[in-house]
């Protein structure tokens, strides 16, 4: 298992214009502990800095964060150009203060998987939660 | 030309002025004797730094919001109300992050698409976008002074228009506005256009306008240890005092820990006071700016209230001039109007309660204020010595050396080296230092303190424990427990 | 027979007990033996006094509310509700007004209106109509002890069913729940009254079952002067003692000032320390509760949170064992169960930021502890003398004399002549000393405090002073401004 | 109208089981203030002890307070017992925290007009309200 899970890459980053860094460096610890290989592209990437990392890695997931409020826009059209890339099928997850003020969870996340993300996560979600998630999503389901 | 904390020549000043008001259409509404003769028929109880320094005076602690929205009548409908509902003894225009990074394309495409749904979408107000008038309409539309709030590397363009647009406050420099606020940008440049900033106040001063700066205390708002904070705040003072800059008001994130974060707000006055006067500028004013937690808030709102609240106390008893308000909101998201006015009122309640209660300052208050002061000394002189008595200079190259090092920045010019931590009463210590210019009595007063929580905690300190501070607040708590 | 303070004898404490339990109905399922039995059974988490004496090992402060509902059912989803959404330590069962005026006839219509509108028309629990099952279905429903609370001049019958019911903590006493909660009772009925609680309790203790007993510290909850609620709380710690109590909770309510209010709670454990040694109760375990703020409070809830985190802070600087919690509905009227949890979510933010903070002994705060021994033993020893050295007595003729006095309490038993005043710093000092039987030296540092406050707001201290006080917290300050 | 004044004589009392004193101590004191005859029947009064007050003084009006919350209950019937006493147009005003828990006011305020209150306040009424409503009710508006 400890194995498996290595194999397993992310592109991990914070999106548009946003410098909160503090999550980004909490998320790249725990995810590296957890046994992930984590290409951490820090804040104020953009998205073509995203798909880059990932092809240049090739990676198994995208891990996109965004605090500042401006996810909305910034977020828009990432899958589109993970398919132009030939990566359409990458997972994309999606975490932070994603959108301007304080919105019921449930349009928010509505609105992020419609652009294309497989996971939304709310406000103040701890890692462990992604790290379950990566692992069941990959199908590590029984052995964590 | 190499960096110097000198006064910017004017003519040279003008030349650049050009490039600034030419990078984007509404700088071209700028017309600096206009904007002059604009502001010196702004009142008095509309001007930032006669406000301040009377409630200086007075001993009283004056309450001030973070607010910004997209479009212009929105914001002035969300000042009103912060003024009128909330009591706001003074407001803020919050900046969008587009605006903060001059992307002032994209915060035009921010503004229509608010415009279309109906709801900001842009995370503070692009002043450079609406523009002067738009701006005078903002500052005119309330009854108390208003000041620029945003994290700019480069304010140059910004500062010219909100300037001429009537406000009488603005926050930043080239330190504080860079290192937390931007990934790429040379301190060297930033300091820079800063300079601009504070020259272009100092030219209203010399006008005989008086308006506020204030260097942008909390950094990372993430566990900074004040002699961090304060050392950026002075050296800022001392770049935007040589360029003119009158009215100073110096800034500090609260920690949590009562006796470290009083001893924070009055040690940077006393040593403000200090380096300005040994470095000559003896007429500038000095007041304080306490900020409530600036780090990760709890999600619950009670809660939430709860650490505004001790913020609220915290600045009455250490009588900081003012405290910037965080919200019930905080942990999800920009607040409505309602939720940043509730924010105001719970402060005003706790300042209006301790406003003649001042701390005593007590044997460990007095300790703590020592300790913090040799800290920042030795990073200061330490600055110095490598800007050959050039603070700007000595500045650049300390940041290079890691001399001084601000913990959870996103800027690479940054050395992020530092780990801080809670000491048992929760004051922010630092677990490794970098290369902080510190003697070993200081480490050693850190290392005692981490090692008691250590022990108290039956752990050894580590980047766990870092973690565990970082959510503690956030989970109802200060000092981080282990898992 | 004189009123005195001596242990019951049992045989006497028996011939009552018939009269007590055949006031009302539900008298009659109250068996000693199986009382006994069934509290001997009752878990260490469940008893008040084992977490009580661990918190203050640990030097924590645990958060209690207020809150009770007129029916069974309803009151336990309130309860439980305040355990698990507000966290609260410690739980309370707050008993209606008509119960706690022996009205169990309105009490009954007030039962079934409410059972028939849907609502609580009570504003409390009426125990004694539920009777013993139903008591202890409410305690054995959450998982932290739970105290009777209420304000009853008679509360034996209501002792006897909530004590055989399984609660493990009881509010009140011969004084603090008369001369506040009453307008015609004698306070010599109602000390012997609360001998027989007490006698009570003190057989449990015998028995084995440790039953926690508190004094009301608060009193009328308007500018009580520390030195009038400590001599309450002492002679109850006394009586109680005297009658077996082994576990007492003294209680403060807060004034506002920091200084005061710490050196209050501080003081109060070291006075009942030294009282109760010299009479001889060496095996008594003396902690402390602090109350927010009881009195007048701002109709606006985000102000209402100010008020109830600075009471929380204040707690935990003073390191209080515990701390009553107010709620952001408390001038509205009771309130709903969110809004409760509400006030313990931000008040246990504010406890755990500053568990690890005990303000430090400063100068000025050892010389208010000094002053509110040297008031307080004025009066004790005062009574003491009025009685021949019986506290009982000395307390029914000093309330006569008014030697002790209770500001704005409504029964003719009390004197009635004191007038409090906020001090400059918003300390309660007293404008009108009545008969208290203070020195020069005392009197003169409230007459000096005061008229520096007098200078300051340009007035001579006045009735008119007073009111301004009361409605201060209110209307969002602490003292109260001239119109 | 000093004089005129002096001759209006209000009833003043806190009713019920309720023991809250402080608001009636500054009633009290606000009201003698105005140059109001203010009969103080103090706090725990009975409906009975407000009538026979109110015939005793040849009362101009009756001022309730209940803080408590069980103002609902205390206050039913207490215009009947004053049209029995045959001063059945004697003006009535109540105000306090009248019923229990935070309500909406317009529907407090309604439940007490119809059992008979000529007025009603919510809490934290200033004792000013009540004198410039009784100088109106009685006839003195333009004199304040
Ligand atoms: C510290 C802070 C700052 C610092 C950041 C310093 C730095 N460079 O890192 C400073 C003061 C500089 C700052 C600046 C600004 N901030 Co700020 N900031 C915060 C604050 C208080 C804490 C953030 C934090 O560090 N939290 C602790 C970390 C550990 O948690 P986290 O960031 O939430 O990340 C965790 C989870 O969200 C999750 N997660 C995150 N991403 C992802 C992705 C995936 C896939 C998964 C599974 C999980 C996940 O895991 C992380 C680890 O646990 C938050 C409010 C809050 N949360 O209390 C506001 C907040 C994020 N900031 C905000 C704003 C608006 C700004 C500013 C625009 C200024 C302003 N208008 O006030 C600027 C923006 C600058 C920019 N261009 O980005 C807003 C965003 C509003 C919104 N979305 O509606 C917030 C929510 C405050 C608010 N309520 O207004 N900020
Ligand atoms: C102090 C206080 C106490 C003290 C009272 C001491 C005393 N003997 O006076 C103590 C601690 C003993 C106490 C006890 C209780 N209290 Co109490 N108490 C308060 C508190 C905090 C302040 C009251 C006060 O003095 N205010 C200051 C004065 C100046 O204002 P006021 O009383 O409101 O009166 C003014 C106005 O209302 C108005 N007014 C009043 N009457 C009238 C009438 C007219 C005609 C007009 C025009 C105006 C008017 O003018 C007054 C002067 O400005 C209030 C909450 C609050 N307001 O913050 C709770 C409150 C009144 N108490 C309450 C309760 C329930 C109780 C208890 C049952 C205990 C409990 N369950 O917690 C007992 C009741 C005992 C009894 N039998 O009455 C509730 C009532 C709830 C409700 N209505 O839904 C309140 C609202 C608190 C709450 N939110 O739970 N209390």
């Amino acid at each position: 298992m400890e194995e498996e899970k290595k194999q397993l890459t992310l592109v991990l980053g914070v999106i548009g214009a946003d410098v909160h860094a503090v999550g980004n460096r909490i998320l790249e610890y725990a995810l590296t502990e957890a046994g992930f290989k984590v290409v951490n592209i820090g804040v104020m990437a953009s998205q073509e800095e995203f798909i880059n990392a990932a092809l240049e890695t090739d990676a198994d997931a995208i891990l996109v964060s965004s605090l500042y409020g401006h996810g909305e826009i910034d977020c828009r059209g990432l899958r589109e150009k993970a398919i132009e890339a030939g990566i359409g099928n990458i997972k994309m997850y999606v975490g932070g203060n994603l959108v301007v003020g304080k919105q019921d969870w449930a349009e928010v996340e509505k609105k992020f998987l419609a652009m294309g993300f497989d996971r939304a996560y709310p406000p103040g979600t701890m890692p462990q939660q992604a790290i379950d998630d990566l692992l069941r999503d990959f199908g590590f389901t029984q052995k964590c | 030309m190499q960096l110097s904390n000198k006064k910017l020549d004017w003519d040279q000043f003008l030349q650049i002025r050009q490039e600034v008001l030419n990078s984007w259409p509404t700088g071209q509404e700028v017309d600096l004797e206009e904007a002059v003769a604009y502001q010196s028929r702004i009142p008095a109880y509309r001007r930032f730094a006669e406000k301040l320094e009377q409630a200086k005076k007075e001993g009283i602690t004056l309450a001030q919001p973070r607010a910004g929205v997209a479009l212009v009548h929105e914001h002035i409908e969300l000042l009103r109300y912060l003024q009128d509902e909330g009591g706001a003894d003074l407001l803020p225009t919050t900046i969008d992050s587009y605006t903060r990074q001059n992307r002032y394309q994209e915060a035009q495409s921010g503004i229509e698409e608010s415009r279309s749904v109906g709801r900001s979408m842009l995370n503070g107000f692009p002043a450079v976008n609406h523009g002067v008038a738009a701006c005078r309409e903002v500052v005119e539309s309330v009854k108390v002074p208003v000041q620029v709030r945003h994290g700019t590397p480069d304010a140059r363009l910004l500062t010219e228009i909100t300037l001429a647009g009537g406000f009488t406050a603005y926050e930043g420099g080239g330190i504080s506005y860079n290192i937390p606020y931007a990934k790429d940008v040379p301190l060297e440049r930033s300091i820079r256009d800063w300079q601009y900033v504070d020259r272009l106040v100092g030219y209203y001063e010399e006008r005989g306008i008086s308006i506020n700066r204030e260097p942008f205390g909390p950094l990372t708002g993430t566990l900074v240890p004040p002699c961090i904070s304060h050392s950026v705040a002075i050296i800022e003072a001392l770049l935007a005092a040589e360029q003119g800059v009158k009215s100073l008001t110096l800034g500090y994130g609260q920690c949590g820990n009562l006796t470290q974060d009083v001893a924070a707000v009055r040690s940077l006055e006393e040593l403000a006071e200090e380096y300005l006067g040994r470095f000559g500028y003896h007429d500038v004013v000095i007041t304080t700016v306490f900020h409530q937690w600036m780090g990760g808030f709890p999600q619950d709102e009670s809660k939430a209230f709860g650490v505004i609240s001790w913020g609220a106390a915290t600045a009455a008893m250490a009588k900081a001039t003012k405290v910037i308000v965080k919200t019930p909101h905080e942990a999800m998201g920009i607040p409505t109007k309602e939720a940043n006015a509730a924010g105001i009122r719970a402060t005003k309640q706790v300042l209006n309660m301790l406003k003649d209660q001042p701390l005593v300052e007590f044997k460990e208050l007095q300790s703590e204020k020592e300790l913090i002061k040799a800290e920042t000394r030795a990073i200061l002189e330490k600055l110095l010595e490598f800007g050959d008595g050039d603070i700007a200079l000595g500045t650049v190259r300390g940041f290079q050396a890691g001399i001084i090092d601000v913990p959870f920045a996103p800027s690479r010019y940054n050395a992020g080296r530092l780990l801080p931590a809670r000491d048992y009463q929760g004051a922010v210590r630092l677990l490794d230092f970098g290369n902080l210019p510190f003697g070993e009595e200081i480490k050693e007063v850190h290392r005692e303190k981490i090692k008691q929580r250590g022990k108290a905690e039956g752990r050894d300190p580590s980047f766990q424990m870092v973690i565990d501070d970082i959510y503690a607040i956030g989970k109802g708590m200060l000092v981080g427990k282990p898992r």
